[in-house]
């Protein structure tokens, strides 16, 4: 976990790695947009039902909003805790994280299980295909997250000195990364649930 | 820190093969990456050939269509993602780190990663050949025509996978280059200290983070709807085609800009060095250079005129695309007032330059031509178009590349190419470029489709159809004797010097090639053109010719560099095996995806400095850095010029 | 010294004359060519193209001569190694070379602009309306009001506005006359719109312009304007049934249903819409696609093996006749059908 | 050492961090009562944009600590961010997702097929049949009686019903839906269609030619599936 070329001069005084998970996330900004765009599109010309307000559930997806909403408030302390090198908080919060990540894609299967039932699936309608595949995407990406914390939750107890380092760097770029797909999450559930699910 | 060093031995060799499999050198990756574009540079203008013998006259059937049709295809995907893109990105890589006084990128592991990924890219697509017929709907792949109902073979699912790959490459190179030229410039070079062509990397690089995502999610609707039933491109349930046009130019357009930023960066490199003049108005050329970037962002739906969009969307696109002509027109006006009053040599790195300019005037006005929407309705599709983009992307970047070659090569090599020769190519490149290309302009008038595999007599079209194909077949003997040129250089000693063009920029102030740390000692930056205003200053400097950078720094430095590593060359092999995998079978998507996962953790867990304690090349730098200054260049002088004989 | 910027300023000029020559000259002799309009909408972009190019024109001869003249006057003198004056920008200058192409710019946009609108809004919204399909790879053209469908051949009265709506069943097309009008894309499940107007009777060639597959070069149709009582006579002819078969066409009619061609092709009210309708089959001068004249040895050789005559279309594709060796054609019955198909006047 | 992940010291507090995700909650619980409250109705899309713009921008700022970071930070993610915005809702306004559904464009696009979802009662017809089956197919028998027709079946075969479909090249299909179990050994009706459409030569009914085209591939599965659905309903 060791931060490329850490010890040379930088111009900016900025850490590689931050920079790079920055404009990383800037540019999947642009991989949301085109799924989102793509969504919102197609949402209204399905030829066969169903139709989003038939099918969405906003209650259960409140809740699960709610839980990655605090996946992001754990995560956060845990970044907080490292910082001040306490590691026995680090590995509570991010525990915790991983747990309400683990919910969140529950939930998800759940949702994804319960339509199918209902007979929409990707290949029902453009509905379903648009939204299976953004919804989808971004459940990879939590996946993806969830890995990444229980990589680092491992780490902390093969190496807790490194994973100190920088303020706790490799924490900061997880979370980074963790709280952006949360705020992905907060567009999916305003433009997907709450406008065209009713 | 427990390495993985205990299952898996660091590698520690420079030489042979083996040193270039598991290099981390931001120079040797620019030297693969430029060696295999050209090839594939080679192997796309073979295509253009073949294609070019069926259209010399009217009713061949030297290919079927079929074939015809993979071929343009092919031609297409591998000039722009293969040839074009790589031959800039060889270039970065090289010149990038010296411009900017750095040892390396920012993360050197990645940028071996951004090669070996790109290589992988190219075999796979290429691979299609002989795997059941190449891709035949073009580069740029319309639904439906790309979807299972109307295309049914293994082509585009290889076309699909095979730009996946790519653009995962070329996705971490670029992040990679805007980090390194974020945050590694020598101490001093603000951002209006940056060389023109350093200027241009950094706006290709986010152009292209910003671009790729959404060819990525483009190409995936695409592939879901051909592997696993999605609709997002079938007719009859809604789907619509135009949305696939939106995406694809939405990456397409700033792509197009992504090919030609890096040439308008070479050539402004090029001809204040061989005016012997600064570049005239550099403030102007960013700015106009950061418009055109970002304007890109507002044209795309020119390249869909004729789809219907309505007359509004028409108009309000042929302004915006109008007024791309602005920027790009004071650039051109600015390059000649840096040739203005100079003291032009007429070598053939500038020849190659001044021909971009020329040859990119006549694309740009013929861009003028069918940025109305209205003119472009007799324009669209046809050979008039073909014009244009060779105009711009041969007579733009390819000409830049070239005149790159000329320029940076005695760097990359220490090898001066041949004037007379490269006087030759550059004379057979321009003649047989505009003999190929400009009777197109005319075929389009005159009404010819593109991408028809043949044409009847009666049409009118055989002799500038006859005119373009021995063009074609001109530049092909140009390449020939570029190659010609390459390989006589290669045989003969060193003779470049480092500063065989009175350069300006802080890659002359470095030994040719330069030595594995490039910078024995950081330089201190404090005017644009840096190392020409240090040797024109005044004081003289001491040993212009001795290699090694100057200016003098107070800092102890100790010279560290990346450690070699496997685990970039095994992330990209598995990707290669999941993407064959995506067709043939899925134990090997799975086992291709796991060797993938697996080297990112290692390499994850790898520290990204160590090296073996009998590293030669940490020994190397480690005696280096501990000689007093005046004694480092002629160190490393003698280093260089024993590692040579190890060569041979 | 002068003698030699006078020949490389002569040659300059040369070139531009030879240019401009060969731009006039290529002007005439194709049938496809976009100069030479036969109709006002393509008559309006001919005009704004020749203004836009001399606009181009004009900027190329300044700059592309600036450029020349700069490279052949500065260039090193042999032997000398002092440096030029380092000017590093002059900001009027700049400001001037930002604003001139702004100005060339509107002169054009001005004209394409409108062009933009001509093209898009009918002249005459309540003259004769044809659905255009585009198909893979032939071009289906259904007079609705009329009752009338034909394929490959666009019949339209001369002097009068036509307006198309253009559809594609499959894959994106674009349908071009570039005598008579810019182009537009047929796409399936839109429905674009494209008038055209022919000056005079006449035959005017057009083309599918947007990759569609294989057999994308070999998509193309005429437009035939006729006279207004040549048009007349034309739907009148079109408008009534089928002629019933005689002699050897009735054998043909028969191996027409039971070799399964009705199941693509319609001829009256019945059979399949997949392949063109053959009801007056006979009265095209051309067909597949408008790339063969509609000869009997033509038909022979396309019925025999049309795979040989238009690679990639549909019907060797998918008729039994071709794909069943069972139900293979002898050249009788093959003689037969071309009979049936030469009695659909 | 010296580049670190900034200085640390501004970093908000655990209480600030606390207070950010009561806000994001309470928000996230108006959000969801604004969807339920009918008076909210014409301005709820407005209201629902402002406030996951707050959310979004609560989370940015603290918990990425945008706010806090270097600049260089924010010019990347907002730089992403505004290409993004930009090039999409220029897209969206393209495709005319912002614009009345009467625009007429639009309504050549849908009207072809049938349905626009912002007209309620079109849209909730198949909704309510949705519960009883699973499968996702309309069973409006006249309209898929015309693909019968537009893919050229009709051509070769009668149904009764479907003016389009008179063709006596092939056997009639009226009652096809209950015949076809009959036909094959242990082949269910279902089955049996789908087996016919795919590959035509496997059943010929006595005293007609094998000359059915292979149609199966200018059908979308979608259209397949409508089609023998359809067949199937052929009593």
């Amino acid at each position: 976990m060791e931060p490329e070329t850490s010890t040379h001069h930088t111009t900016t005084g900025l850490n590689h790695r931050k920079l790079l998970m920055w404009a990383f996330l800037g540019s999947d900004c642009m991989f949301f947009g085109s799924l989102i765009a793509t969504y919102l599109i197609y949402q209204s010309r399905s030829i066969v039902g169903p139709i989003p307000a038939d099918i969405l559930d906003i209650p259960v997806t409140s809740v699960s909003t709610f839980v990655l909403l605090m996946s992001s408030f754990m995560m956060v302390l845990s970044y907080n805790a490292i910082g001040k090198g306490d590691m026995r908080r680090f590995r509570i919060w991010v525990m915790g994280t991983i747990l309400m990540g683990c919910t969140f894609l529950g939930f998800q299967v759940y949702e994804f299980r319960e339509f199918a039932l209902h007979g929409l699936t990707p290949r029902t309608n453009l509905f379903g295909s648009t939204f299976f595949t953004l919804t989808g995407f971004h459940g990879a990406h939590v996946t993806l997250g969830v890995i990444w914390l229980a990589s680092l939750f491992w780490f902390s107890y093969k190496d807790p000195e490194t994973l100190k380092k920088d303020h706790g760097l490799s924490v900061d770029l997880a979370a980074l990364y963790w709280h952006f797909v949360d705020i992905v999450w907060i567009v999916i559930f305003t433009v997907v649930y709450l406008i065209g699910g009713v | 820190m427990v390495s993985i060093s205990s299952v898996f031995e660091r590698p520690t060799t420079y030489k042979g093969i083996a040193g270039w499999l598991v290099t981390v050198d931001h120079k040797r990756i620019g030297i693969l990456y430029g060696v295999t574009a050209f090839i594939f540079f080679m192997v796309g203008g073979l295509e253009a050939l073949v294609m070019r013998w069926q259209l010399a006259r009217p009713e061949m059937t030297a290919v079927t269509p079929e074939v015809y049709n993979q071929m343009f295809t092919m031609h297409g995907t591998t000039m722009i993602f293969l040839a074009i893109m790589p031959l800039g990105a060889a270039f970065f890589n090289f010149i990038i780190p010296l411009q900017i006084g750095a040892r390396d990128v920012a993360f050197p592991r990645l940028n071996a990663f951004s090669y070996w990924t790109f290589l992988a890219g190219g075999i796979f697509l290429n691979s299609s050949w002989f795997l059941g017929g190449a891709p035949n709907a073009g580069w740029f792949g319309y639904a439906p025509q790309t979807t299972k109902l109307f295309n049914l073979g293994y082509g585009i699912d290889f076309w699909i996978m095979g730009l996946q790959i790519l653009g995962i490459a070329s996705l971490a190179a670029a992040f990679n280059f805007i980090v390194t030229i974020v945050n590694l410039r020598a101490p001093g070079m603000s951002l209006m200290k940056m060389p023109v062509f350093t200027w241009m990397t950094l706006l290709t690089s986010i152009l292209l983070v910003l671009a790729f995502p959404v060819i990525t999610v483009a190409l995936i609707l695409l592939l879901m709807d051909r592997s696993y039933g999605t609709l997002f491109f079938t007719t009859s349930a809604g789907g619509d085609p135009i949305l696939w046009q939106h995406l694809f130019w939405v990456f397409g357009h700033p792509e197009v800009y992504i090919l030609i930023l890096p040439a308008m960066g070479i050539v402004s490199e090029v001809l204040p060095t061989f005016s012997k003049k600064p570049l005239f108005g550099y403030p102007v050329v960013i700015l106009s250079g950061i418009i055109i970037a970002f304007l890109g962002w507002a044209v795309w739906s020119h390249h869909m005129f004729t789809v219907g969009l309505g007359p509004i969307a028409n108009a309000a696109f042929t302004i915006t695309t109008m007024a791309i002509a602005i920027p790009t027109g004071v650039k051109i006006f600015n390059w000649i007032g840096t040739m203005w009053k100079g003291s032009l040599v007429l070598n053939s790195a500038m020849l190659f330059s001044i021909g971009f300019i020329l040859m990119f005037i006549i694309g740009g006005l013929s861009g003028v031509m069918h940025s109305s929407a209205s003119s472009d309705a007799q324009q669209q599709d046809t050979y008039f178009i073909v014009a244009h983009i060779h105009y711009v992307l041969f007579g733009g970047s390819i000409f830049a590349i070239f005149s790159g070659i000329y320029y940076w090569f005695p760097k990359m090599t220490g090898k001066l190419l041949s004037e007379t020769i490269g006087k030759i190519h550059f004379a057979l490149t321009f003649a047989g470029f505009n003999l190929a290309f400009f009777p197109m302009h005319f075929l389009g008038l005159d009404g010819m489709p593109r991408r028809v595999y043949s044409y009847e007599s009666a049409m009118g079209w055989d002799l500038w159809n006859f005119v373009s194909t021995l063009g074609a077949f001109m530049i092909g003997v140009s390449i020939l004797v570029f190659l010609h040129n390459v390989a006589k250089s290669m045989r003969k000693p060193n003779d470049a010097g480092n500063d065989p063009w009175n350069g300006r920029t802080l890659e002359w102030s470095i030994s040719s090639p330069p030595p594995v740390y490039n910078f024995a000692h950081i330089p201190q930056v404090k005017t644009l053109d840096d190392w020409w205003n240090t040797k024109y200053s005044g004081k003289k400097p001491l040993r212009k010719v001795a290699g090694g950078s100057e200016q003098p720094s107070g800092e102890a430095v100790h010279i560290e560099l990346p450690g070699l590593s496997y685990f970039p060359l095994f992330a990209s092999l598995g990707l290669l095996i999941a993407a064959y995998g995506m067709m043939f079978s899925l134990v090997l998507v799975v086992l291709g995806m796991l060797l993938t996962m697996a080297s990112v953790y290692a390499w994850s867990l790898e520290p990204a400095e160590e090296h073996s304690p009998s590293d030669p090349l940490s020994l190397e730098a480690k005696e280096i850095a501990s000689l007093p200054l005046d004694a480092r260049t002629d160190r490393i002088a003698e280093l260089l010029k024993s590692s040579q004989g190890r060569k041979k | 010294m002068i003698s030699k910027y006078f020949i490389q300023k002569l040659l300059v000029v040369c070139c531009l004359a030879a240019t401009i020559g060969l731009l006039s000259a290529c002007a005439s002799d194709s049938p496809m060519s976009t100069f030479g309009a036969q109709g006002p909408g393509a008559a309006q972009l001919e005009d704004l193209f020749i203004l836009i190019f001399w606009a181009a024109l004009v900027v190329f001869v300044i700059v592309g001569g600036g450029l020349v003249f700069t490279v052949v006057r500065f260039r090193q003198k042999p032997g000398d190694t002092s440096l030029p004056p380092q000017i590093h920008g002059h900001r009027n200058l700049e400001i001037a070379w930002t604003i001139a192409p702004i100005l060339v710019l509107i002169v054009i946009a001005i004209p394409s602009i409108d062009g933009i609108f001509a093209l898009a809004n009918s002249p005459d919204e309540d003259s004769l309306t044809v659905t255009v399909t585009g198909h893979q790879w032939w071009w289906e053209f259904d007079y609705e009001d009329e009752d009338i469908v034909t394929a490959n051949e666009l019949h339209i009265p001369a002097n009068t506005v036509v307006n198309l709506n253009i559809e594609s069943s499959d894959v994106i097309h674009s349908f071009w006359v570039p005598k008579l009008q810019g182009k537009i894309d047929a796409v399936p499940g839109h429905s674009n719109f494209l008038w055209l107007e022919a000056d005079e009777p006449g035959t005017y060639l057009g083309q599918c312009l947007e990759f569609c597959g294989e057999a994308h070069a070999n998509m193309r149709f005429v437009v035939i304007a006729d006279s207004l009582e040549g048009f007349e006579d034309w739907k009148a002819n079109q408008r009534a049934p089928a002629n019933t078969p005689s002699g050897r066409a009735i054998s043909g009619s028969q191996l027409f249903l039971s070799k399964g061609c009705i199941a693509c092709h319609k001829i009256d009210s019945t059979g399949g819409t997949i392949g063109p309708n053959l009801t007056h089959f006979a009265s095209r001068g051309t067909f597949a696609g408008s790339i063969l004249e509609n000869t009997r040895g033509n038909l022979i050789k396309w019925v025999t093996d049309p795979e040989s005559m238009k690679a990639g279309n549909q019907m060797s594709a998918q008729a039994p006749v071709y794909t069943n060796p069972d139900m293979a054609m002898t050249p009788e019955e093959v003689s037969h059908i071309v009979a049936y198909l030469q009695s659909l006047k | 050492m010296s580049a670190s992940a900034g200085p640390e010291t501004n970093h908000p507090t655990p209480l600030t961090y606390f207070k950010a995700a009561m806000i994001l909650v309470i928000i996230t619980a108006i959000e969801v009562g604004i969807v339920y409250i009918a008076a909210l109705e014409s301005i709820m899309i407005p209201l629902l944009i402002v406030l996951s713009v707050i959310k979004f921008a609560i989370v940015v700022l603290f918990y990425m600590h945008l706010k806090f970071d270097h600049s260089l930070f924010s010019w990347m993610f907002f730089g992403g961010l505004t290409v993004a915005l930009f090039a999409f809702i220029l897209v969206l306004t393209l495709f005319q997702v912002f614009s009345s559904p009467s625009n007429p464009e639009v309504v050549t696009v849908e009207a072809k097929h049938g349905e626009v979802a912002h007209e309620e009662e079109i849209s909730k017809e198949p909704s309510a049949e949705e519960e009883t089956s699973a499968e996702a197919v309309s069973t409006d028998n006249q309209s898929t009686g015309n693909i019968l027709v537009a893919k050229g079946c009709g051509a070769c075969h009668a149904v009764t019903d479907v003016s389009g479909a008179t063709g006596v090249l092939g056997p009639s299909l009226d009652g096809i839906g209950s015949r076809a179990s009959s036909r094959q050994q242990g082949l269910s009706a279902e089955e049996y269609i789908r087996e016919s459409i795919e590959s035509p030569a496997a059943f010929v009914v006595e005293g007609f030619d094998p000359i059915m085209p292979e149609l199966r591939s200018t059908l979308t599965d979608s259209e397949f599936e409508q089609l023998v659905s359809y067949l199937m309903s052929l009593n």
